[in-house]
């Protein structure tokens, strides 16, 4: 095989921030028609190399060459003239704009505005399998409909080398494996990818070279059919590859949390979005719910935490004496305190004041609990100091508690959120994708203190994208299809091609 | 700190059918001239629906309809405007400027230009120095007073004698569709209900009607036009909705926010302008702007961030004020006449889709306005001047809004600084 | 087809009820004129030597040039300055939301920088006068439009504007045709309703029940864009003329524009305030339509004011300047107004004899 | 945490600036800038020019207060103006109408003047919070409507009394009015500062001490976060709004308190559009609020000052803007000066060394 040449290099890339320095003397080479994939810690500087290269930022140091030319990339539209293209880890749409607007906008010039670009992007869209009006606001999509959108975004400009900074994150297997089609597709046709995930089995699936980032800057460059996960995540961390596998069973029968009949009407009032949901999940088990985005999850556990009132059906959750008590009425402040502890799917909407310190994070949801809150009095000193001690055994990296909790990294964050639900010494936990876009490191830690919680009794419903760890960690999985439970499966036995054809609902017109 | 309106909460998604926009306009329209007509008819009050009324509307609402325009896009670029106000100001002494010694269109350009002057700095200091919008505008509404009070004081004094009035300005000419306007004055004259009524409304629009007046009438189709389905438009707006993924997608946004800002400007001080240059204006004079800027503003808000809204906004602005004007306490009487008939309609589809709290709520209301048409001969004179006011916040109040403000307004926007 | 409507052929004004010619709605004989109604009236004030006063002048929102009471007060000076070479001192104006401290804190800055006497005006200066004044004991304070203070360095500044409005009455009794005249008020303030009070009441003396008067304000009390909002005034005042009064009087301060405007495009007639508003520059497009105004003549008061310190005894001064001292009254600039001046001195004189006793508060 | 160079250099910066920058318009006019500068800092030193700037600064604190509570919530209550306005005039009248013993009779006006700046403030609220109608339109017409109802109530015929040719309300007695620090030559200051210093500090331990506070702060930052841990944005949103408008109900009572003792129809008008600037002037903290009331108040009576060596009142609106202009533009630049300076600061000790990242962000 005749080496093709390379189409990008990065050359002793450079770039600070203040208080840190985000990349160090980064070297990339990309060949052309391969699919490079960038792997690292959270942190590590993958997104900003990226960026980096689409002209969204300017490298303190180093140089770039695209297809053998130095180039200067002062901004997008420069990388965009020079064919690159970039899908972004945080989605860069406009909500209030449509699916045809988000796409033309800033290459209206390419195939003006009219039938011609309507055809353009009808071909992409097909291509992509984006089968929604181009005329519905972006806002009404779901995650992986976004994501198509931001693929047929780079297409559509004509970009030959393309981007993709954790497009998985967020998908289903079904929709991964769908994504890898095209992007296997698009390949064949002489495209070029850099490709960055968290998920090692999907990089060795689809790339042809990956380059490990360590630390802001280039640990090497592997051929993955030659490495295990085990091996590309200790060149990453120098630590094992964890796993999330539960071994005994510490399940048992008293019951924690049990819903029954839980409908909820959708906000127009003329459908269902949770349909005679009923479960029950008992001490020291965890009950996963598997599901393709948007069948309902995210609204039985907004039910059950109290932001959507129930149209129908009871939450009743076990006080501290054992027995189960109707929660139904009341709030989510009074759930929280009644022992809930809530993981939100979103940390950056739901978790996080992303412009507050720390610590004052430490307090939301808990600011009427010791030892940050006396009731009506917050206590700064102490939230200090008890976010110092979260800092301290969930690991999370950062300088200090006073530091803007937007300015952590994901995984991070998604750590300092683990640990403030697990303070507040919980009966339950309901931890909607605990461990999203957060790197092999931190998905081991929060997988720990979770089995470590679920140890001393702690009931946890856990709803998750990533099947291996539904599988891995849950005790018993209910399967969600467009708003009722229809399905259950032993996690001890199912695979997770079985369980993604149960969830997209091929198992239920079979029988 | 970024002030920003209420947000829609994206979770709550409406997949319910819905007219499509202009429907939805033209039926509140015939609605609105249904109740008015019968009102006008059972109340005795033609004033509600004359001829006159809809001139004047046309005449008080143009200022305030040039002012939301320039609002809008203003803030569909994702910058709050505070500043129309002190734009307008600047319009007004520009116009009259450029009116004295060159007369009309001249003055109308002077005035678009300074307001334009106004936009700009106010996108210098919002968009290049990241200045809170907000403060921003304050500071654009005192320096725009002190700035035409320096240039009157400088300019206009030697030849008129007075700091805070210009010498006596050449105005539009105005225009009639003689022919319509005749054929639907009969008709209004026949006094037969509704058909009368809508001649009467629509007799007013075709007479006496300045070229500003078209024009800025038809600165609404053309707002929606340019920001809607231009390229210019779709990058201006997505500044508004998220900066950065504009600029992720080459779109330079610092470039579009001074356009539209400046343009904001521009509006702003054509609405100065129309103050000025129309027959029966006041040439340049010292406030008398006063707080149009603001109620333009609003105006945009209660149009949802839309031209055809907010030109409704200014309508029925316009309208309320010019009744007032001309009809004193009887005609807002009759308007609450009215205002009870709309609220039974109402109540009525409430009823019938079976949202109980709101019918109850629309028959509470309606009771009140009754209970006020019913027990006064004369409101409190004190309050009749405001009754655009209160029309404005009772419009609001009844029809609710699901507002889509611009996602990023009011957000600081650095380039390479995301969050 | 689509035609440019030429001046002033607009709305058919003026209804066409009613009757015809002018002074055809008077009902009410007018009182006898005086003899000699040509007789110079103001106060002769010899040699007066004035030249260690420097006046001070504090004015209300607007200042010098306002065409209005500010600008006559302002005359009066000039004048004073001219005849008896007082020294002229600092001038302000307000600006239009100052607080009230500001208000003391330029009368004391005046009075600190040797200002004397210093000459406030308009009532809203009442209140830093009343503060101000005792302050500086050495210091003479007039205060224009007010006479609740009571101090003894302060000279109450008064107008009998009610007298002068009940001339513009009368005059607006004999120029109607249609028996329907109109007042435009600015604000609905205490001051402005004495103006549509004597003017009801002149209406009423020439025309009795012949006449109907329809009073309008455009704002209430203490909005004062009233007085600055021409485009407003002019649909109200059009609305007026279309609903049947063919004269209007307004009080409008610069909103006065706006009516003016609405008489001239609608075949109309107005009559002015304060100042010979004939005679204005900025109204100079309009000014046939202002067939007279109803004066108050701050600049008489003014410059008498400023005689009566240099002689060292302004409590000389009328307490009020009302007809019979010439501090109001109307003006003779339009020749349209020559064909009534004969009634209007009749009235004058029977105000000024006490014969008439204008109230100056609305009746009803 | 305070730095004191980020804090104090961009005032000075701005100064300099809207120095520059007023000098030209000066100059234009034929005025001496020198002159002008020197008389407005002169001011300060003559008759009782700096105690009443202080009392206006007070004013303008409670304002400025009373909007940043509303952003906090990010709330933009542009209607502080009506609802302070609508406050004043209905305490002036109770307190009129009231005899009560002394302390009692000012407690019960302050007590008047926040429920009805509050009440005033309750209806965008509730539209807000029911119907989804913008604060902004709604307060903006309440604005105006304000005028009329002061206008009403202070007729004769209601509850007003005229004097010479002023309406007003009825005078508060003796008992009801607060009294002021007398500084001697200097003036008085109004006794209100105390209560205006407490309610700034009573704002700091609200936001950064109590529950609430937090509740407030973290739901105007993001209200899906703050759902998502129990605080109900609705609430917050009524409950930013009435207290911004409670706390606007006492704009005007240090001048109804300490120095008018009536409402009246010339009453000054703006400080509630004042009150909005002066608040985001001090990015809502009430130290910076201070700074920013003061600064405000000193210019507006500089406005005066300058009267008397003759540059007209407009020039003074004029360096008003610019100055205003010019601190939050220094503000900015301090800002990114600080931000390049940091990074160099990065370069330099990390010697390009991957250093900073092991304690910032990576594993
Ligand atoms: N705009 C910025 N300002 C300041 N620091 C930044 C900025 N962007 C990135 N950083 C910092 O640079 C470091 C590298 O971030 P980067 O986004 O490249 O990480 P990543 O490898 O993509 O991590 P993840 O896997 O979590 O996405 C982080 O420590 C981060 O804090
Ligand atoms: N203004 C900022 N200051 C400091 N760090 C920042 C800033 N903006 C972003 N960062 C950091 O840059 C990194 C990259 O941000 P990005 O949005 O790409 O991913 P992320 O937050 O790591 O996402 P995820 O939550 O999916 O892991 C993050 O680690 C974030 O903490
Ligand atoms: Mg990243
Ligand atoms: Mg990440």
């Amino acid at each position: 095989m005749t080496e093709p040449e390379p189409v990008v290099e990065l050359t002793g890339i450079t770039k600070r921030f203040p208080g840190v320095v985000a990349n160090s003397d980064v070297h990339l080479t990309v060949r052309a028609g391969e699919v490079h994939a960038v792997c690292g810690e959270n942190g590590a500087g993958k997104s900003t190399l990226m960026k980096i290269l689409y002209g969204m930022q300017q490298p303190d140091e180093g140089t770039i060459s695209v297809g053998g030319e130095v180039v200067e990339l002062r901004n997008p539209q420069d990388a965009i003239k020079a064919g690159i293209g970039m899908v972004h880890q945080h989605f860069m749409l406009a909500d209030n704009l449509t699916v045809r607007e988000n796409v033309l906008l800033g290459a209206e010039g390419l195939y003006g505005m009219g039938r011609k670009a309507r055809a353009k992007l009808a071909e992409l869209s097909d291509r992509t399998g984006l089968h929604v009006d181009p005329d519905t606001l972006v806002e009404n999509l779901g995650v992986a409909d976004r994501q198509r959108v931001e693929i047929v975004k780079v297409l559509f400009r004509g970009a030959r080398i393309v981007i993709l900074d954790e497009p998985t994150a967020v998908l289903v297997p079904q929709e991964v494996d769908a994504l890898f089609e095209t992007v296997r597709s698009m390949q064949a046709d002489g495209y070029t990818f850099l490709f960055i995930s968290h998920k090692l089995d999907e990089v060795r699936a689809i790339a042809d070279e990956v380059t490990v980032i360590r630390r802001g800057t280039t640990v090497g460059t592997v051929d993955p059919k030659e490495v295990t996960s085990r091996q590309l995540a200790e060149m990453m961390v120098g630590s094992e590859l964890p796993s999330p596998e539960t071994r005994e069973s510490t399940v048992t029968d008293r019951p924690v949390l049990r819903v029954s009949e839980l409908r909820l009407d959708a906000d127009d009032g003329d459908r269902s979005v949770l349909d005679d949901v009923s479960l029950t999940v008992r001490a020291g088990e965890i009950v996963g719910i598997a599901g393709v985005e948007g069948n309902g999850q995210t609204e039985l556990v907004e039910t059950v935490m109290g932001m959507r009132k129930a149209s129908a059906g009871t939450v009743e959750l076990a006080s501290s004496g054992g027995e189960l008590r109707d929660i139904t009425r009341l709030g989510t402040l009074a759930r929280r305190e009644a022992g809930i502890g809530y993981i939100a799917e979103d940390r950056h909407r739901h978790g996080l004041l992303l412009r507050q310190p720390l610590w004052s994070n430490r307090i939301l949801g808990y600011q009427t609990r010791e030892p940050v809150s006396s009731g009506r009095l917050i206590n700064p000193a102490a939230a200090r100091q008890d976010t110092e001690r979260v800092v301290e055994e969930y690991d999370v990296r950062t300088p200090g508690v006073e530091v803007l909790a937007g300015a952590l990294s994901g995984g991070n964050q998604q750590k300092l959120i683990v640990g403030r639900e697990l303070s507040g010494e919980p009966v339950l936990l309901i931890a909607a994708h605990p461990t999203r876009g957060v790197d092999v490191g931190a998905q081991a830690l929060i997988w720990e203190q979770m089995r470590a919680a679920r140890h001393n009794g702690l009931a946890v419903l856990l709803v998750s994208a990533d099947l291996d760890e539904l599988i891995g960690l849950s005790d018993t999985i209910r399967v969600m299809l467009r708003g009722r439970l229809v399905s259950e499966a032993d996690p001890a036995t199912v695979t997770p091609t079985e369980l993604g054809s149960a969830m997209t609902g091929a198992g239920e017109e079979a029988a | 700190m970024s002030t920003v309106m209420e947000k829609p909460d994206p979770t709550v998604t409406t997949s319910k059918r819905r007219l499509p926009g202009w429907a939805r306009g033209a039926l509140w329209a015939v609605v609105a001239i249904g109740v008015l007509s019968t009102a006008s008819y059972l109340t005795d009050m033609p004033i509600l629906t004359s001829s006159d009324t809809s001139q004047t509307a046309l005449r008080l609402g143009l200022p305030i309809l040039l002012a939301a325009i320039g609002g809008l896009w203003a803030e569909r670029a994702g910058v709050m405007n505070i500043g129309l106000e002190g734009m307008m100001i600047l319009g007004t002494w520009g116009s009259a400027w450029g009116a004295y010694y060159g007369g009309v269109w001249v003055g109308l350009a002077a005035g678009i230009l300074f307001g334009l002057l106004g936009g700009l700095l106010h996108a210098v200091a919002v968009v290049t120095f990241n200045v809170n919008h907000i403060v921003s505008g304050v500071a654009i509404n005192l320096l725009g007073l002190g700035v035409a009070q320096y240039l009157a004081t400088l300019v206009f004094e030697p030849i008129s004698g007075n700091p805070r009035e210009s010498p006596p300005v050449a105005k539009f000419d105005t225009y009639s569709a003689t022919f319509l306007s005749d054929w639907l004055g009969a008709l209004e004259d026949e006094q037969r209900v509704v058909l009368s009524d809508v001649a009467g409304l629509l007799r007013g629009l075709v007479t006496h009607v300045s070229p500003l007046a078209m024009i800025a009438l038809l600165l609404v189709p053309a707002s929606y036009f340019i920001l809607w389905r231009t390229r210019f438009g779709l990058r201006l707006r997505s500044c508004g909705e998220s900066p950065v993924a504009a600029e992720s997608l080459g779109v330079n946004v610092y470039l579009h926010k001074y356009i539209a800002v400046a343009a904001s400007g521009g509006f702003a001080g054509m609405g100065g302008a129309s103050l000025v240059l129309l027959e029966g204006g006041a040439d340049y004079l010292e406030n008398q702007v006063n707080g149009r800027g603001y109620i333009g503003l609003a105006a945009m808000i209660f149009g949802n961030y839309r031209p055809s809204g907010l030109l409704g906004g200014a309508a029925l602005f316009g309208y309320a004020d010019g009744l007032q004007l001309s009809g004193g306490g009887a005609a807002v009487l009759a308007l609450c006449y009215g205002a009870v008939l709309l609220l039974a309609i109402i109540v009525v589809l409430q009823l019938i889709r079976r949202h109980w709290w709101a019918a109850a709520g629309g028959v509470a209301g309606a009771a009140v306005l009754y209970w006020i048409y019913w027990t006064n001969d004369e409101l409190p004179s004190d309050l009749i001047p405001y009754t655009p006011h209160f029309v404005t916040i009772i419009v609001l109040a009844v029809a609710a809004q699901r507002l889509r403000v611009p996602k990023a307004i009011g957000q600081q926007y650095r380039r390479g600084e995301d969050t | 087809g689509c035609a440019k409507d030429s001046g002033g052929d607009g709305n058919q004004a003026a209804g066409d009820g009613g009757g015809g010619e002018p002074g055809s709605c008077v009902t009410n004989e007018a009182p006898a004129a005086p003899e000699n109604s040509k007789k110079e009236q103001t106060t002769e004030h010899g040699d007066i030597d004035a030249g260690d006063l420097k006046i001070g002048l504090a004015f209300d929102v607007g200042g010098r040039g306002d065409a209005s009471f500010n600008d006559a007060a302002a005359a009066g000076v000039d004048r004073a300055v001219e005849e008896f070479g007082a020294e002229k001192g600092n001038e302000s104006p307000a600006a239009g939301s100052e607080s009230e401290a500001a208000k003391e804190q330029r009368l004391r800055q005046m009075a600190e920088q040797g200002n004397n006497p210093i000459i406030a005006v308009g009532f809203a200066y009442a209140e830093a006068v009343r503060k101000v004044a005792p302050q500086y004991p050495d210091t003479e304070f007039a205060l224009v439009d007010d006479n609740s203070v009571d101090a003894k360095n302060v000279t109450p500044l008064v107008f009998a504007e009610e007298e002068g409005s009940f001339l513009a009455g009368v005059a607006a009794a004999y120029k109607t045709s249609e028996c329907q005249v109109g007042f435009v008020g600015g604000v609905q303030t205490p001051l402005i309703k004495k103006f549509q009070a004597g003017f009801e009441q002149g209406v009423k003396a020439a025309g009795g029940d012949n006449i109907e008067v329809k009073s309008e304000y455009l704002t209430p009390a203490g909005d004062i864009s009233g007085f600055n909002d021409p485009a407003k005034a002019n649909v109200k005042s059009k609305s007026m003329i279309s609903q049947g009064s063919d004269v209007l009087f307004h009080a409008a301060g610069a909103s006065g524009q706006g009516v003016f405007e609405a008489a001239a495009t609608n075949d109309a007639l107005a009559i002015g305030v304060d100042s010979d508003q004939y005679k204005q520059k900025t109204l100079a497009d309009v000014k046939d339509v202002i067939v007279t105004s109803m004066l108050k003549k701050v600049d008489v008061a003014v410059f008498d004011y400023i005689a009566a310190v240099a002689e060292g005894d302004p409590g000389d001064l009328p307490e009020r300047f009302d007809l019979s001292v010439d501090g109001v009254g109307y003006s003779k600039s339009n020749p349209a107004i020559e064909d009534v001046t004969e009634e209007l001195e009749g009235y004058k004189k029977a105000i000024v004899d006490g014969d008439i006793e204008v109230s100056d508060t609305p009746q009803g | 945490m305070i730095n004191w160079r980020t804090a104090l250099l961009p005032p000075a910066l701005a100064i300099v600036f809207a120095m520059l920058l007023s000098s030209v318009a000066l100059l234009i006019s034929g005025a001496n800038p020198l002159e002008a500068f020197a008389t407005m800092g002169a001011q300060l030193f003559h008759g009782n020019t700096a105690v009443s700037t202080v009392n206006l600064a007070i004013v303008y604190y409670l304002a400025g207060l009373a909007a940043a509570v509303g952003f906090q919530m990010n709330v933009f209550n542009i209607g502080v103006e009506g609802q302070y306005r609508f406050a004043a005039v209905v305490a002036a009248i109770v307190g009129g109408w009231m005899q009560l013993p002394p302390v009692l009779h000012v407690i019960a006006i302050l007590v008047v003047a926040v429920a009805s700046g509050a009440l005033y403030a309750l209806l965008p609220a509730l539209l807000k919070v029911y119907r989804g109608v913008s604060e902004v339109i709604t307060t903006i017409m309440l604005n105006s409507i304000v005028f009329g109802i002061v206008a009403f109530l202070i007729n004769p015929e209601q509850f007003g009394v005229l004097h010479g040719n002023n309406l007003s309300t009825e005078e508060i007695a003796p008992s009801g009015r607060i009294p002021g620090i007398p500084l001697g030559e200097a003036g008085t200051l109004f006794g209100f500062v105390v209560i205006a210093v407490a309610l700034g500090y009573g704002y700091w331990f609200m936001l950064n001490r109590t529950r609430f506070g937090f509740e407030l702060k973290a739901s105007g930052e993001s209200k899906t976060a703050a759902a998502a841990g129990g605080v109900s944005a609705k609430k917050m949103t009524l409950a930013a709004m009435l207290i911004s408008g409670g706390v606007a109900g006492l704009v005007a009572m240090p001048e109804l308190l300490g120095r008018d003792y009536v409402y009246a129809m010339t009453a000054t008008q703006g400080y509630g559009f004042t009150g909005l600037a002066v608040a985001l002037l001090g990015r809502n903290h009430p130290a910076g609020i201070a700074f920013g009331a003061l600064l405000w108040a000193f210019l507006d009576r500089s406005a005066v000052s300058l009267e008397s060596i003759g540059i007209p009142s407009e020039i003074a609106t004029i360096m008003q803007g610019t100055i205003v202009l010019s601190v939050v533009v220094a503000y900015e630049i301090v800002r990114r000066a600080d931000l390049a300076a940091e990074q160099r600061r990065v370069g330099r000790a990390g010697n390009g060394r991957p250093a900073s990242v092991a304690e910032g962000g990576a594993v």
